[in-house]
């Protein structure tokens, strides 16, 4: 994990006396091995079978491999620096250094024009990933959650940086700023979260936290360790706040800073603007790691959230208003890396109500271990996805699939990795999406037949509005040659390589033994055993009859997408608009925040608070002009009022003693 | 008769020596001779100066004269010998103002007038009878009132004497009459005798509070506390700097130190019960007229006029406070007053004598023609404002923490307001910094050499301004000697 | 109880004073109010005489009958053109001059009479001082003797004769 | 009395004053400058050293290297000097800003002589004011840190200096007289009856004989007079006008050191001295400053100019630390101090960075500039990590700062004061706003002025200048707890049970 | 009839007044100055009132009189001197036209 931080400040401070090459060399290489120790560091904790990393029973431990004291606030109240070792923790470091390392070896690639020249700030781009990769790992590694708040800024801030990264345009700008600011807000519900959480059970330990709820042995699941936070946070004398209790209020607003990460509605609006950074950023970031940070504070704090119900039915909700939400908005988009970018809140908000609905009396806690599934296995296609966007922007130079269509012939790397990508997302057999969603749908079902119909229905869509992509991008018409336009064709091989290695994995991760590695509770889950094969047909069904809409409409050129845009205007206007969220968001900014907050401030503070002060300066001096009429310059004025002056002084003074 | 009770005056008789030893050279000494006329009484007056060092006359023992009539002691003899100082720096500033063609045939009368003022002063300081005080007083403001008319051939000179006279006059009647009434209570004019009769009378009584009131106001005229205070302006603007400055520094401070011993040593019986209020009205008065009038001021001297006046508030704090720190933070201040406030003239000064420019405007970059005495002048500003490390500093602190010393909560919210009072005055003295240092007009005033005497006396000032706060023996001497 | 000679005395001393000073201040011709003075000063000489002070009536009439008065008269002369001598008063500033001295009487009597049991004191008995008691008084160094203001204040006629003279005179 | 290493830390700018003043050319006048401020760089470094070693072998005192020479006798004022953590981390803060505040003025003009000798004799000031615990000596060198401003920024500064410059000091003087009847009120009750009365903050402490009445007016007195200086709403304003007129290192000292004058007495003077008052009437403080925090941060907003908005953000920052002072417990004090320090740095910086783009560009509003970064990319760096330190980026001082102080306000379980941390924790979004329309308008985004493509990058000074203050403030960011011990030590056992909390 | 104190002291008071009302409402300097003769007569007449009733026994009201005489004597020399030097000047001693310097 030092690897990429050393890097950061190795390309930081001397990437500009240093060749764009050897920049772009010695990240990808420093990445590469920071993956193959994260592999060898998952690899150990699943399969080594030590004490430390297994109970004898089998169930999976919590392991910290190191811990150092950063910042002390009260003697118990630490923030501490360390390692945690958990399933989820070694999923997301080989999720990340994975991803991580293919982004690295593709920006090489894609960070040059057709002739090979590098794009200015090439040096910095690489410092910005690496600086990212390791506040990404920090993040997931973090022992308590305190740390990771650090990293989840830290990671903020390098997604900031790189979705500015062409900090000349001004869209990016803005882009990056809005992105910032969004998640920022969001952080504060996790700041104050992380500080009524900590306050009322002294602790910022992950383990403390997990170890709690679990020692009630409601769930039939003891530790020895047990504590005494359990009755901080919800003993019967737990505080009430405004009709929820405490923990409830800090759980929300923990997932509050979740929402801003993972773009749940309302504060998803970020994301879509962050698809103007480099593509192979949108890959790492805002598809594959950033991204699914969320969930993975939830899932870290799942034991917590388990106990409050009313939270976990929140997250659901949420999660599924989103998922629909983007799905519904991806269908209209024609931009592709914004379809691509509201495919993923779709998709991330499929995991936050796979978390929400899990629960471990049913098929003991699928919910969460899909999640994770899905978050694995959708980090791999989502990946491969937007760097096939960005194999194919660079190819085309623009975003607009407008411009692409029928790019299967010139492209065919490119075209069959997409494909896959699409099909897995899709959820068709045997590729990875299908495994993962199909434990989410089985999830919801065993929720509520509501939730489980809602999901279906968004995967529905998933499928279709991916196939449309992909048909629009590759099918629909032959590609139009225009005048002093090179033949698009496929990008050399550091781009189609992780392609190829990402594809193929996007299509056997579904038949990892996912359940064997991570569950809510540690130990090992059959998921073949729980595999209900009639909601994977169902499901399955449905996505076929999706791409075959898909298909339909948009295989070849053909006037049906116009008649439905004709059918229904409103909504065909309403999703294309994103459902006018960032229209709402400007007004709230600007008209009510800058306009309505900031500028009368100003105001009140240069006139009113600072007129006091000048009206002091102003007083005094017309008071001084007020009474120079005294010194009028005639002597008998003068004596006048010398002699009233001590006939005062005597008659006021003898008044009030006598 | 006694006549060696006149042996006890040593510092009086030391000053009359010197008046007649200038008189005579003045009148006797052929006229060639008579250019160093202005030396001659400064180095004269420089040794009597010194004198006042001998240990006989710095650590005078409390001694009477003429059954009482008059005092001196330690106290005494050092506030005398600090407003020697003041008086001799203003001697040696004056030299260049008397070698002045329309001025010099009257220089020997200026010095020997400056003299027997001085003299009177130290029968006020002195005086424990109001018989002998009333003569100080008069000796002390009726020849001034001749120097004010110095400059014949000024205009404002001629007004500010006659509006100088006429006033003295006026305020000296009042304050007989104050006077008769304090004798119709208690049938004695000596000190000792009133404040016992008073002790012995009946209390207080509204011909006392009357009497007190016509008292002091004539003490305060020669103050200059508001309201009695409108002849200061005038008077100081048109009388000539040397005088202005006299008037503003040795006059005033002899005037506070007496007035404190009447209030204390007569009146100090009925401290609560009369003078303490009137002080508090007075004191508030003086001070923020005296800002607020200052605010405005174009011409330098008038302006240092009502700053001038509002620092009299500042020592009254001294008086109010009535106790052994008052006192010493009375003179101190006076002390250092007198060098911050003689800097501030001698600048004035020198500039006038060079330029004839008195107003603020013509000292708009002053830094850039004549950076030494822009930055005199920037010392002095800051030393009356009260700002550390300067002298000015010292003497405010220890002048309010004296007041405070009283205790009462009234005192607290008197010292209050004086304290926010400083912030105006503070503005008023940035002004002048501002126009010397800030203002980007070009000056109007060429680079000039000042005299001789001039920048001697100013480097004395300049040195008063800088050691006499940190150098924290005097402030302890004076602190020990003060009962 | 006095004799009605005394009283008779007494009243024409008395209203002469008040008279002659309010003519004094009121009348238009500065020449004939330096007049008016005198007659007021001479008034208080006589009553300084009727309280057995004959020393200080004859100093009041020398000094200040005899000196002060001739020297307003030749400033008079001096300083003021024939015809030219009245002036009219603003009624403004005669409104302020009264309000202020009509307050000093009120305050001042007020004052005074707020101490009635001293007011009505009774003329007591007492000896004329003699001259030579007054000679040794002026010149001895003892309680109640003033030696050494006889000596101040010739500094200070010295002083103003100095300044009169550097004023007064043409350069 | 020159046995103390203290009284160097006055000594050598003394030094520096008359070396000064024998300087003939510029040269000669940098050298001077810098030499000394390495001199009290190399010192403050040299105490801090010191100090962790004697803290580490034991020695518990509540301040250290104390001492005390007899000044004005009869009043009891002595020169009494000492330290604990906390002033030692404010020397070292000032004496860093100092150096690079000399550097950032290297081609000051014009009279480089006297503007470094106001710049000098204010740091006096500041450095006398640190190592003081005479509340006389104190005041006095309080004072002495004010004035030079109203020259330093009257001569050299820029726009409306001279309203700016009057404001400032007149407001600042104001504050000072409220502060000097307190002083002197707690003077007169710094012992108990027939005891001799003191100044020394210590024998007061230890005294306790100041009775709850008398500091229910006296703890006002104190704390708004220090308060002003740390720009406390609604006695702000002159922060804003000052700082926008102020020449470059006379804004970083200003906002950098001069402004923690005010935190520091607030917590040394008010707090430490009257602990039931401040229990008593902290809330109507924390009241003001919890307004002061995000009023700021609002107000800056929509600022045009560099500089104010700066100024805003500090009437921010500042308003944090006197809100977290108000907490009265270790964890939000220590938080407080870390602040102060960040606070000092980070503004320090930033203030450095605008005066070289304003001595480029000759502008400081942000409409008429942009895309820096393509043409000064290593002050347009510099800016952006100054500004993610001050929107509380982990790894830089600011982050640290402001969750110590979170977290300690926190401690508070009350309505109150939770509704007013939740409040001062908003003030981190909002500063994130405001940094990031700078920092998109300034430095990215295209370039809006074509004169400005041929203005050149940092000269080297420049570039010491602000390295120097990105190290440190990295320093504090990076390793917290370093700092946190330092500073710590002095909140934990003594002064609580001293006065009475926790 | 007895001719107490008060029977001395109110005309003294009225010629202090009538000094006051001369002093406030002359415009010329020596009918000023008149005025102020009469307010410092009528304070010596005071000192020597007080003494004669209520100290018989001596003769400081007295001597304090025998000396303010002298004092007003010193100080009338001196004004007109100077009201003589305005004079020379201004041809005119209104003192109404001496009103330049103020404010």
């Amino acid at each position: 994990m030092a690897i990429p931080l050393c890097m950061f400040l190795i390309l930081g401070l001397l990437g500009m006396k240093m060749s764009h090459k050897l920049a772009g060399i010695l990240g990808t290489a420093g990445m590469g091995v920071t993956l193959v120790l994260a592999y060898f560091t998952a690899f150990t904790y699943f399969f080594s079978g030590s004490p430390d990393f297994v109970s004898s029973e089998g169930q999976r431990l919590q392991y910290i491999v190191f811990n150092v004291d950063w910042l002390q606030f009260y003697d118990n109240l630490v923030i501490r620096l360390g390692f945690l070792l958990d399933p989820i923790s070694a999923l997301l470091l080989v999720v990340i250094t994975t991803i991580s390392f293919m982004v690295h070896l593709y920006s090489n690639g894609y960070m040059r024009d057709h002739h090979g020249v590098y794009e200015h700030g090439f040096q910095r781009f690489y410092a910005f990933l690496s600086l990212f990769s390791f506040s990404m790992l920090g993040l997931v590694v973090a022992t308590n959650i305190f740390q990771m708040y650090i990293f989840w800024e830290l990671v903020g801030a390098s997604s900031y940086l790189l979705i500015g990264f062409y900090y000349v345009k001004p869209s990016a700008v803005s882009a990056s700023k809005k992105a910032f600011i969004v998640t920022r807000f969001a952080d504060l519900g996790f700041l104050i979260g992380i500080l009524i959480l900590s306050f009322y059970t002294g602790t910022f330990n992950f383990t403390d936290f997990t170890s709690a709820p679990v020692a009630d042995g409601v769930y039939g699941v003891s530790l020895d360790t047990a504590q005494g936070i359990k009755n901080l946070i919800a003993g019967s004398e737990a505080p009430i706040f405004m009709g929820a209790s405490v923990l409830t209020w800090a759980l929300v607003l923990i997932f509050m800073g979740g929402m801003g990460k993972s773009a749940m509605l309302p504060l998803h609006i970020w994301l879509p603007d962050a698809m103007e950074g480099p593509t192979p950023v949108s890959a790492l970031i805002h598809a594959a790691t950033m991204v699914v940070a969320g969930v993975y504070l939830v899932a870290r704090l799942f034991p917590l959230y388990l106990m409050e119900h009313s939270a976990m039915v929140i997250i659901t909700v949420v999660g599924a208003v989103t998922a629909f939400y983007a799905a519904m908005v991806a269908c209209t988009q024609i931009d592709i890396k914004r379809v691509l970018a509201f495919s993923t809140i779709s998709q991330i908000a499929f995991m936050m109500v796979s978390l929400g609905v899990a629960d471990p009396n049913f098929h003991e806690g699928l919910g969460y271990m899909a999640s994770m599934f899905h978050l694995f296995t959708h980090a791999m296609f989502k990946a491969l996805l937007f760097l096939g966007a960005g194999a194919l922007i660079h190819a085309i130079g623009s975003n607009d699939y407008t411009e692409m269509h029928g790019l299967r012939k010139y492209m065919p790397i490119t075209h069959v990795t997409f494909l896959i990508g699409c099909l897995a997302i899709a959820g068709i057999i045997p590729f990875s999406g299908f495994f993962s969603k199909d434990e989410i749908l089985s999830a919801c079902f065993g929720n509520s037949w509501i939730a489980y119909l809602w999901m279906s229905m968004v995967a529905a869509l998933t499928a279709f509005y991916m196939f449309r992509l992909y048909f629009l991008i590759f099918w629909w018409k032959e590609h139009p040659v225009r005048q002093g336009h090179h033949t698009p064709h496929d990008q050399p091989w550091t781009m189609t390589l992780p392609l190829v290695i990402l594809a193929a994995i996007a299509t056997v991760a579904g038949l990892i033994p996912f359940g064997n590695f991570v569950s809510w509770n540690g130990e090992p889950y059959d998921l073949f055993g729980h595999f209900d094969w009639s909601i994977a047909a169902v499901s399955l069904l449905v996505a076929v009859v999706a791409i075959l809409v898909a298909a339909k409409m948009y295989m070849k050129e053909n006037p049906l997408p116009a008649k439905m845009k004709n059918a229904m205007p409103t909504l065909w206007d309403w999703c294309h608009h994103r459902f006018y969220w960032d229209e709402l968001y400007m007004f709230i900014t600007h008209k009510i925040i800058f306009n309505g907050i900031c500028r009368p401030i100003a105001w009140f503070d240069r006139h009113i608070i600072d007129g006091t002060m000048d009206g002091f300066a102003y007083v005094t001096n017309k008071a001084s002009y007020a009474i120079r009429g005294l010194q009028s310059g005639s002597i008998q004025m003068y004596v006048w009022i010398y002699l009233i002056g001590a006939l005062a002084l005597g008659a006021i003074t003898a008044v009030c003693i006598l | 008769m006694d006549y060696s009770q006149f042996l006890v005056m040593k510092q009086e008789i030391g000053l009359l020596a010197v008046f007649l030893i200038v008189f005579l050279y003045d009148t006797f000494m052929p006229k060639r001779s008579l250019g160093a006329l202005g030396t001659v009484s400064s180095v004269l007056f420089a040794l009597f100066v010194a004198y006042g060092f001998c240990p006989s006359v710095f650590d005078s023992p409390v001694e009477t004269a003429f059954s009482g009539m008059y005092a001196t002691s330690a106290v005494i003899a050092n506030i005398k010998t600090i407003l020697n100082i003041g008086a001799l720096i203003v001697m040696i500033q004056a030299m260049r103002w008397a070698d002045q063609d329309l001025v010099r045939i009257r220089r020997g009368e200026f010095y020997e007038l400056l003299l027997t003022t001085l003299f009177g002063m130290y029968l006020m300081i002195s005086a424990r009878h109001f018989l002998l005080f009333i003569i100080g007083l008069e000796t002390a403001s009726l020849p001034l009132a001749a120097m004010v008319a110095f400059d014949k051939h000024r205009y404002e000179s001629r007004e500010a004497a006659v509006k100088y006279v006429l006033t003295a006059v006026f305020s000296s009647a009042i304050f007989l009459m104050g006077l008769s009434f304090v004798y119709g209570l208690t049938g004695s004019l000596y000190f000792g005798k009133i404040a016992t009769a008073l002790m012995m009378g009946d209390g207080i009584n509204a011909l006392l509070v009357v009497a007190l009131a016509f008292v002091i106001s004539g003490i305060g005229f020669k103050l200059s506390l508001v309201p009695f205070h409108l002849w200061t302006a005038d008077v100081y603007q048109g009388a000539p700097t040397p005088v202005t400055s006299y008037l503003s520094v040795i006059s005033k401070g002899a005037a506070a130190f007496a007035f404190l011993v009447v209030l204390w040593q007569v009146f100090g019986c009925v401290y609560t019960f009369a003078w303490e209020w009137m002080l508090y009205a007075l004191i508030i008065l003086t001070i923020t007229i005296g800002n607020l009038f200052a605010i405005r001021q174009r011409n330098m001297k008038r302006f240092l006029a009502f700053s001038s006046i509002s620092q009299a508030g500042y020592i009254m704090l001294g008086v109010i406070a009535f106790n052994g720190m008052g006192m010493a933070a009375l003179m101190y201040y006076i002390l250092v007053y007198i060098f911050s406030n003689l800097a501030a003239f001698g600048v004035i000064g020198a500039i006038e004598n060079n330029s004839g420019k008195v107003n603020m405007e013509d000292y708009n970059g002053l830094y850039k023609t004549n950076p030494r005495l822009a930055f005199t002048m920037m010392l002095a500003m800051f030393s009356l404002a009260g700002i550390p490390p300067f002298a000015g500093f010292f003497s405010k602190f220890f002048i309010f923490t004296s007041a405070i010393n009283q205790g009462s909560v009234a005192i607290y919210v008197l010292v209050l307001i004086a304290l926010i009072n400083t912030i105006v005055s503070l503005y008023y003295y940035l002004l002048v910094v501002k126009a010397m240092f800030i203002s980007d007009e070009e000056s109007t005033v060429a680079t000039f050499r000042s005299a001789c005497s001039e920048r001697f006396a100013l480097w004395i000032c300049v040195g008063g301004i800088l050691l006499l706060g940190v150098v924290s023996c005097i402030y302890n001497h004076l602190l020990e000697i003060s009962f | 109880m006095e004799s009605v000679g005394s009283i008779i005395m007494y009243w024409i001393i008395a209203l002469s004073i008040v008279v002659f000073s309010v003519l004094t201040v009121t009348t238009r011709k500065i020449l004939r109010s330096a007049t008016y003075l005198l007659f007021t000063l001479f008034a208080t000489a006589a009553l300084y005489f009727k309280l057995d002070y004959e020393f200080l009536g004859a100093v009041q009439i020398a000094v200040y009958a005899g000196g002060i008065v001739v020297l307003f008269v030749f400033s008079i002369l001096l300083t003021s053109h024939p015809g030219h001598n009245s002036e009219r008063l603003v009624s403004r500033r005669r409104v302020l001059g009264l309000v202020a001295s009509v307050a000093t009487l009120v305050i001042a009597g007020y004052a005074l009479v707020s101490r009635c049991g001293m007011l009505c004191t009774k003329l007591p008995q007492m000896s004329n001082p003699d001259m030579k008691t007054i000679g040794t008084t002026l010149m001895g160094s003892g309680d109640g003797q003033y030696l050494l203001p006889f000596e101040a204040v010739s500094v200070l006629l010295l002083a103003c004769i100095i300044g009169g003279v550097v004023v007064a005179r043409k350069r | 009395m020159f046995s103390n290493i203290l009284i160097y830390f006055v000594v050598i700018p003394l030094i520096m004053l008359g070396g000064l003043a024998l300087c003939r050319n510029i040269k000669q006048i940098r050298a001077v400058a810098v030499v000394g401020a390495l001199a009290l760089t190399a010192l403050s470094v040299w105490l801090l050293l010191d100090y962790m070693q004697l803290r580490a072998a034991g020695n518990t005192a509540p301040m250290l290297y104390t001492d005390s020479w007899s000044w004005f006798g009869p009043l009891n004022i002595n020169l009494a000097v000492g330290v604990d953590g906390i002033s030692v981390a404010m020397l070292i803060l000032s004496s860093i800003i100092l150096l690079t505040g000399s550097f950032a003025s290297w081609k000051i003009n014009p009279l480089p002589k006297e503007f470094f000798l106001w710049l000098v004799l204010l740091s006096t000031g500041v450095f006398g004011f640190f190592i003081s615990i005479d509340l006389f000596t104190m005041f006095m060198f309080y004072e002495v840190a004010l004035i030079p401003m109203y020259l330093l920024i009257g001569v050299w500064g820029s726009g409306n200096k001279n309203y700016s410059a009057m404001k400032l000091t007149l407001m600042l003087m104001g504050g000072s007289a409220f502060l000097m009847l307190g002083l002197i009120g707690i003077y007169y009750h710094s012992a108990p009856e027939g005891q001799p009365l003191t100044w020394n903050l210590l024998e007061i402490v230890n005294n306790a004989s100041i009775d709850k009445g008398w500091q229910y007016f006296l703890f006002p007195m104190t704390f708004v007079g220090f308060g002003v200086l740390g720009a406390m709403f609604p006695f702000h304003t002159w922060s804003p006008d000052g700082h926008a007129s102020a020449p470059t290192a006379v804004s970083m000292l200003h906002a950098g050191v001069l402004m923690k004058l005010g935190g520091y007495g607030c917590f040394r003077v008010a707090i430490y001295l009257m602990p039931e008052a401040a229990q008593d009437l902290a809330w109507i403080f924390l009241i003001l400053t919890g307004i002061s925090v995000v009023y700021g941060a609002f107000s800056a907003c929509v600022q045009t100019d560099l500089k104010y908005i700066n100024a805003y953000s500090s009437v921010s920052h500042c308003g944090l630390v006197l809100f977290a002072i108000l907490m009265l417990n270790t964890t939000a004090m220590t938080g407080a101090i870390m602040q102060m320090l960040s606070h000092g740095l980070m503004t320090a910086l930033f203030f450095a960075l605008i005066g070289m783009i304003y001595g480029r560009t000759h502008t400081r509003d942000i409409r008429l500039m942009g895309g820096l970064m393509k043409i000064m990319p290593f002050l347009a760096v510099c800016y952006v990590i100054a500004g993610m330190a001050s929107l509380g980026l982990p790894g830089l001082s600011g982050f640290v700062a402001e969750m110590t102080i979170f977290v300690g306000s926190f401690e508070h379980a009350d309505m109150f004061h939770r509704v007013f941390t939740i409040v001062a924790c908003c003030s981190i979004v909002i500063t994130a706003v405001y940094i990031l329309r700078v920092v998109g308008k300034l430095l990215f985004g295209p370039v809006q002025d074509e004169h400005h493509l041929s203005l050149t990058d940092a000269e080297w000074w420049e570039r010491t200048s602000t390295v120097t203050l990105i190290i440190s403030v990295a320093a504090i960011g990076c390793f917290p707890n370093f700092f946190a011990d330092l500073i710590k030590f002095t909140f934990s056992p003594s002064i609580f049970a001293v006065i009475g909390m926790n | 009839m007895e001719t107490t104190m008060i029977y001395y002291l109110i005309p003294t008071l009225i010629m202090f007044c009538c000094g006051v009302y001369g002093f406030l409402t002359r415009k010329n300097m020596i009918a000023m100055l008149i005025s102020l003769e009469l307010m410092l007569n009528a304070v010596d007449i005071n000192f020597v009132v007080f003494n004669r009733y209520l100290f018989p026994g001596q003769m400081e009201g007295m001597f304090f009189t025998l000396f303010a005489i002298a004092i007003a004597a010193a100080e009338t020399a001196l004004a007109i001197a100077i009201i003589i030097n305005v004079f020379r000047a201004a041809k005119n001693i209104d003192v109404t036209d001496l009103k330049k310097m103020k404010f």
